[in-house]
């Protein structure tokens, strides 16, 4: 296995809802362990890209290959948590936490597949489900002490500050074992001190866990610095790919740019 | 605001024991102030829920016959009857609670109801486990006496009315086809229409029509329609009066003018109320006519009128027989035991009610005269009285 | 073929008042969520002022159905000040438990008031049949339909020409950003209830003169049939309701008269369901997108 | 360390109320012999409530899927199992067993489609089944339709009742520590995160529904061989709403919430017996007070433990959710 193989695969993507066309014709690669950025303004399609990648919408047209080892397989159209299972894991935009559980538990769910018994145990608490329970609440712990939210395991997590539902929603995605790991904004709302120590913390978990990212992030600042890779979305098209440098000078970014108070 | 919404809560609940213990006590001093000589009689019936017209009807009959024997020194020189009244709202696991409650806690010798069958099937079987007999004024289901023998009622069984009016239809009207309307969801009405098909081709009609409806139902113009299609010269509706009244509207007003037909379910002067014109030249089959001048039914109706301001329906009258028979039979038992109080009960002959004399058959089933009556002039009329 | 148009003219009469009181569920449902359970009992209790102004008090039927709209209005606006404002922020099954308590303390109250025998109630117009080309309609049944379109009319006409029925709409859109648009929403929430609640109230009426028979418990099943027409015409839409109720009206109507009357509450409730599975927003609604 | 005692007093409370209801099992049948019917005859539906509301808990509060059409399991259930014990005369157990499965069979084949719904829509199209179950059950002949089947045999004692409630609250809560418990709250709190945690949604709220609707029909054979005799109005609309009152008023998700509730409504209304006619508008008055007081039900989301009840009695019983 070389570094540079492709890991994922998305050919001419397209998604139209209706009359309308979120997403037209996209066609990208991820290389395994590069971090790639998703920009472009405010309803371009960035989410609608990530709702297919995950499955949540099966797109309209083209498909999406994800590599694993040497065999190639189709994802697009599947069910998002058979995506999951496969090593796609991802962030919301707009935080989807397990509100009235712990942040322990939250964590926990997020080990359901991976770290799973049968049913016959559940409901008879064999030694093997004590085993296994006890495994998966000493790997939720470890994640959430990387996260620094180890203190926090048994509130809930509705209370949570900002920036620690933004932190938990990325110990949840790497509780499910992803070999992609898909952010969505996770620096929206916070301030540059926070952002600063969230740029450090995706760098640390991208080496921990040898992670492919993709990431949106509206904030220029954090994406010039951390991705390898950045791709310009408009109008759901993309009209630039290239290195943040390249990037910078595009004039097609500009110009879609232009009058957007970024 | 939470821990406030708890301590509301919590002295909800305690509030709410309180009245219970009160009420519980309540009762306690009660008995205690009849000075001893008393014998217990259980009520059950539906005080409240779809059926409860029924059930206040026969708990204010029995009040009245209790009454009536109490003022009159009681029975068993000097014994005064105590009616414990329970609401089942016409549901069979309440019904199974309450006999349990008014066998082993109240003690009672015997039980007026339950009114309708459902949970006198209920309470059939606990009857005659514990061996307390039942009388009930008013469930009609042909099974239910033969379920155990601490079971009577005094109306008729269901087959029987149905058997009557096809007998009547077919033989004193001498009509050749019949439809039938009747309620589905409803086992009375269901063994009624039955019998009454069974009886008509036997005896040489034709049934063109047999349409169902649904307890509840308001709009009856669907199966009016069609019965309205195939013009039979007769139609038999064995419902309720309030479910008749409606169905003579809304069968006049599609231009329907055969002759109708019906159970014990229709005597209630709300039917003449309700139906107006319309129940002209119906007939039905009935436990006793208000219109008969004897003594014991003016009576009854008086003290009813005078004591609840309103008509009352078939099932006043019925518990009122009940109550009569059950305190006949305890007379005749010479004790408060069960077991000797249900021999007297079988053994029952000549007594006479409201509704006829009663002697009962080997399923502890009435020996009495059918009623049948008719509406002419905005008014009940006897037609006949039918013996078996 | 004369049968059919004669099951179909029942249907209508039938359908028109499952409508009227679909349009006080599909209100309230589309501006606050809730299903308001005792919605069939406002109607009960219209029913009841009908009766009683017709026969106590010896008023006009004009009269008697303006008072047997503006009480259960009244009581329409009680019952969403003290059960289900305080309620507003509350799990929405937490209402709904609430609005089957209010259901079943007004049943039984009835119960205790109005005693629970059925009482015929007044026959004001003549119970006769016309004869169109050997269909036959009843007075009762013209004055039932003609009634509830006029009511339909005037509340469409309420909803989508006057201010309140602007700020109606706003508040079923967005709460929030209506009342930063001035409106003050738990008035507008207070009439919606009123005008629900009076639509239900003439329904009551209208039951009254084409079947009359009036009981406590009459709005339970008419209650719950009116709800699952409001869902199936799309539920808080106002033509929704409308032909939601006629559908139901008829779909009754036809199936007690071709099949049977015992299979059409399982085929009145299929037919929701399958409309539930095939368009869940309902045949006149707008379907929405949860946003990911 | 003080977050590993914390756990385990947990853990403690949840087997200590597991061993007092035991004990409170064992003394059922000791007394039970000598206890007159008509406390048993309560205990008995006390019984059997708890197990239709643990079920429609595990359904309403634990998954999240609002269904309103519990009675329509019981039902299966409850006919089911009678007329086997009529007309196979197998043992009582496996008849229960049957109408169990039979019910869950059901409550699959129609979860499926309908699942795909949510909230209000789900609960109307669950209401929708419930009836359709019933008139099915009024149209069938074996059902013997209005008329009632008679002649179940009344084997049903106190006994087997507690013994299967107290089955079905242990798994129940057995269930809802694991991980598959974990995955039933996540679609209740957020379904499209559940997914994305790798979580079969369809799956799992087929399950529920399924699990539910078993035991909701042992609870229905139950019922069918405490009374001797049903008919289908005994599965009505109104049953659903009444089991599901008792959810909603113990905390939908909270187990023990629903064990308290059915008690208090059990014996509420018996309690209230006296006031016969005024005992219904009593009734929904305290509903809807309570609603108004404590919208989450008496406990919230959470359960109670033996600990809370020594705190109660040290004076320091409150707490929040």
């Amino acid at each position: 296995m070389t570094e540079n193989q492709n890991i994922l695969e998305a050919n001419s993507l397209t998604m139209s809802f209706g009359g309308l066309t979120a997403v037209a014709n996209l066609s990208f690669c991820l290389r395994k362990g590069e971090l790639v950025g998703l920009i472009g303004p405010n309803g371009a399609g960035k989410t609608t890209v990530f709702n297919m990648l995950t499955g949540v919408y099966a797109p309209t047209e083209g498909s999406i290959l994800l590599n694993q080892g040497d065999k190639k397989q189709a994802i697009s159209g599947l069910p998002p948590y058979k995506i999951t299972q496969k090593g796609i894991a991802r962030t919301f935009q707009n935080i989807r936490l397990f509100n009235k559980l712990s942040v322990l538990d939250n964590v926990r769910i997020a080990f359901h597949f991976s770290r799973s018994y049968s049913m016959f145990h559940s409901f008879f608490l064999t030694p093997l489900f004590w085993r296994e329970e006890k495994k998966i609440t000493a790997d939720a712990t470890e994640l959430l002490a990387l996260l620094r939210l180890e203190e926090r395991k048994n509130d809930l997590a509705k209370n949570l500050s900002y920036g620690e539902m933004r932190r938990l929603e990325i110990a949840r995605a790497l509780a499910t074992h992803p070999q992609i790991l898909l952010l969505d904004e996770p620096a929206a709302g916070m301030n540059p001190q926070e952002t600063e120590e969230l740029s450090e913390l995706i760098n640390l978990i991208r080496e921990k866990f040898s992670l492919t990212i993709l990431l949106i992030e509206h904030d220029m600042s954090l994406v010039m610095k951390l991705c390898e890779k950045i791709m310009v979305l408009d109008y759901g098209m993309m009209i630039a790919s290239g290195t943040p440098e390249e990037i910078c000078h595009s004039k097609r970014v500009i110009e879609a740019y232009l009058g957007e108070e970024v | 605001m939470k821990k406030k919404g708890l301590v509301v809560a919590i002295v909800a609940v305690l509030v709410l024991t309180v009245v219970v213990y009160f009420a519980f006590f309540a009762g306690k001093s009660k008995q205690a102030n009849t000075n001893g000589k008393v014998v217990k009689i259980g009520f059950i019936g539906p005080l409240t829920g779809g059926a409860a017209a029924y059930g206040i009807n026969a708990k204010n009959g029995a009040v009245i016959a209790i009454d009536e024997i109490n003022a009159a020194g009681g029975i068993l020189d000097g014994y005064k009857i105590e009616l414990l009244i329970q609401d089942n709202r016409g549901d069979t696991s309440e019904t199974l609670t309450i006999m349990n409650k008014l066998i082993d806690q109240d003690k009672v010798v015997a039980i007026i109801g339950p009114v309708t069958t459902g949970p006198t099937t209920v309470a059939a079987d606990i009857a005659g486990q514990k061996k307390v007999p039942i009388v009930s004024p008013t469930a009609t289901g042909d099974k239910i006496t033969s379920l155990s023998d601490y079971v009577t009622r005094v109306c008729f069984y269901d087959s029987y009315q149905g058997l009557i009016m096809g007998k009547f239809a077919a033989d004193n009207l001498g009509k050749k086809t019949a439809a039938i309307l009747f309620d589905n969801t409803n086992d009375y009405s269901m063994g009624l229409a039955d019998a009454f098909a069974r009886t008509f081709q036997e005896l040489g009609g034709t049934v063109v029509s047999n349409e169902a409806f649904s307890e509840g139902d308001q709009d009856f113009n669907a199966q009016l329609t069609n019965i309205a299609a195939k013009n039979p010269e007769v139609v038999f509706v064995p419902a309720y009066y309030s479910d008749d009244a409606q169905i003579l509207l809304q069968a006049r007003a599609l231009g329907i003018d055969a002759i109708f037909l019906g159970g014990d379910g229709w005597d209630s002067q709300e039917l003449i109320n309700g139906a107006g014109v319309a129940a002209e030249g119906c007939y039905f089959t009935t436990h006793y006519s208000p219109e008969d001048t004897s003594e014991k039914v003016q009576n009854f109706l008086i003290k009813y009128k005078e004591k609840h301001q309103s008509e009352p329906n078939f099932a006043a009258p019925l518990a009122y027989d009940a109550a009569l028979l059950l305190a006949d039979a305890i007379e005749r038992a010479g004790e408060l035991d069960s077991v000797k109080i249900n021999n007297a009960i079988t053994e029952t002959s000549g007594l006479s009610g409201v509704t006829g004399e009663f002697s009962f058959d080997e399923n502890r089933n009435p020996i009495k005269e059918v009623t049948i009556a008719t509406v002419k002039d905005g008014k009940f009329a006897l037609v006949d009285k039918v013996r078996p | 073929m004369g049968l059919f148009v004669q099951q179909i003219v029942n249907g209508l009469a039938l359908g028109s008042i499952y409508a009227l009181i679909a349009l006080g569920y599909t209100m309230v449902y589309g501006i606050i969520r809730l299903i308001n359970f005792a919605h069939g009992d406002i109607y009960m209790i219209g029913a009841f002022v009908g009766y009683f102004a017709l026969t106590t008090f010896n008023l006009p039927f004009g009269v008697s159905l303006v008072l047997a709209m503006l009480i259960p209005a009244i009581l329409g606006m009680l019952i969403e000040r003290v059960a289900y404002r305080p309620l507003r922020k509350s799990p929405s099954i937490a209402v709904l438990i609430t609005a089957i308590g209010v259901s079943l303390l007004i049943e039984n109250l009835a119960i205790l008031w109005f005693s629970p025998d059925p009482r015929p109630f007044p026959q004001i117009f003549p119970n006769m049949p016309l004869d169109f080309f050997g269909i036959k309609i009843s007075i009762p049944q013209i004055i039932v339909f003609l009634t509830s379109v006029a009511l339909m009319i005037a509340l469409n006409f309420l909803v989508q020409k006057t201010k309140i029925g602007k700020a109606m709409r706003a508040v079923s859109q967005d709460k929030e950003a209506a009342s930063l648009m001035g409106i003050d929403t738990d008035r507008i929430i207070s009439l919606t209830f009123a005008i629900g609640s009076a639509l239900a109230g003439a329904a009551g009426v209208m039951v009254g003169v084409i079947y009359p028979r009036i009981q406590p418990l009459m709005g339970v099943m008419p209650g719950l049939k009116a709800f699952v027409s409001a869902v199936l015409g799309g539920i808080g839409s106002i033509p929704g309701a409308m032909l939601g109720g006629l559908i139901m009206g008829l779909t009754e109507s036809l199936v007690t008269a071709l099949i049977s009357s015992t299979w059409r509450d399982a085929i009145a409730f299929g037919l929701l369901i399958v409309i539930l599975l095939v368009k869940p927003s309902g045949i006149l609604g707008k379907s929405t997108r949860e946003k990911v | 360390m003080a977050q590993q005692t914390k756990k385990n007093s947990t853990y403690d409370g949840y087997i200590a109320l597991a061993s007092a209801l035991l004990l409170l099992i064992l003394n059922l049948i000791l007394v039970s012999g000598k206890m007159p019917a008509y406390y048993s005859g309560i205990l008995g539906f006390m019984g059997i409530n708890i197990i239709l509301a643990v079920s429609l808990n595990l359904i309403n509060g634990i998954a999240g899927q609002f269904s309103l059409g519990h009675a329509g399991f019981m039902a299966i259930g409850a006919y089911v199992s009678a007329l086997i014990s009529i007309y196979l005369q197998w043992p009582f157990i496996v008849a229960l067993l049957c109408g169990g499965l039979a019910a869950a069979f059901i409550g699959i084949l129609i979860g499926l489609p309908t699942l795909r719904l949510k909230g209000d829509y789900l609960a109307i199209a669950t209401l929708g089944l419930g009836e359709i179950i019933r008139v099915v059950i009024l149209n069938l002949d074996i059902t013997k339709g209005a008329r009632g089947l008679t002649g179940i045999p009344r084997t049903t004692t106190i006994f087997w009742v507690e013994a299967i409630a107290i089955i079905t609250v242990i798994v129940t809560i057995n269930l809802m520590r694991s991980t598959h418990g974990r995955a039933l709250l996540s679609i209740r709190e957020d379904e499209i995160a559940a997914e994305a945690m790798g979580i079969n949604t369809t799956y799992y709220k087929v399950f529920a529904f399924a699990t539910g609707a078993f035991f909701a029909g042992i609870a229905g054979g139950l019922f069918a061989h405490i009374m001797g005799y049903i008919a289908p109005k005994n599965f009505d609309f109104m049953r659903s709403i009444e089991i599901l009152v008792i959810v909603v008023l113990g905390g939908l998700g909270s187990i023990t919430g629903s064990i308290v509730a059915t008690i208090v409504l059990t014996v509420l209304p018996e309690a209230l017996r006296g006031f016969a006619q005024y005992r219904m508008v009593l009734y929904s008055a305290m509903l809807i007070m309570m609603m108004l007081f404590r919208p989450q039900g008496l406990l919230g989301t959470r359960e109670l433990k033996v600990s809370d009840v020594f705190k109660f009695f040290s004076g320091g019983g409150e707490r929040d959710d």
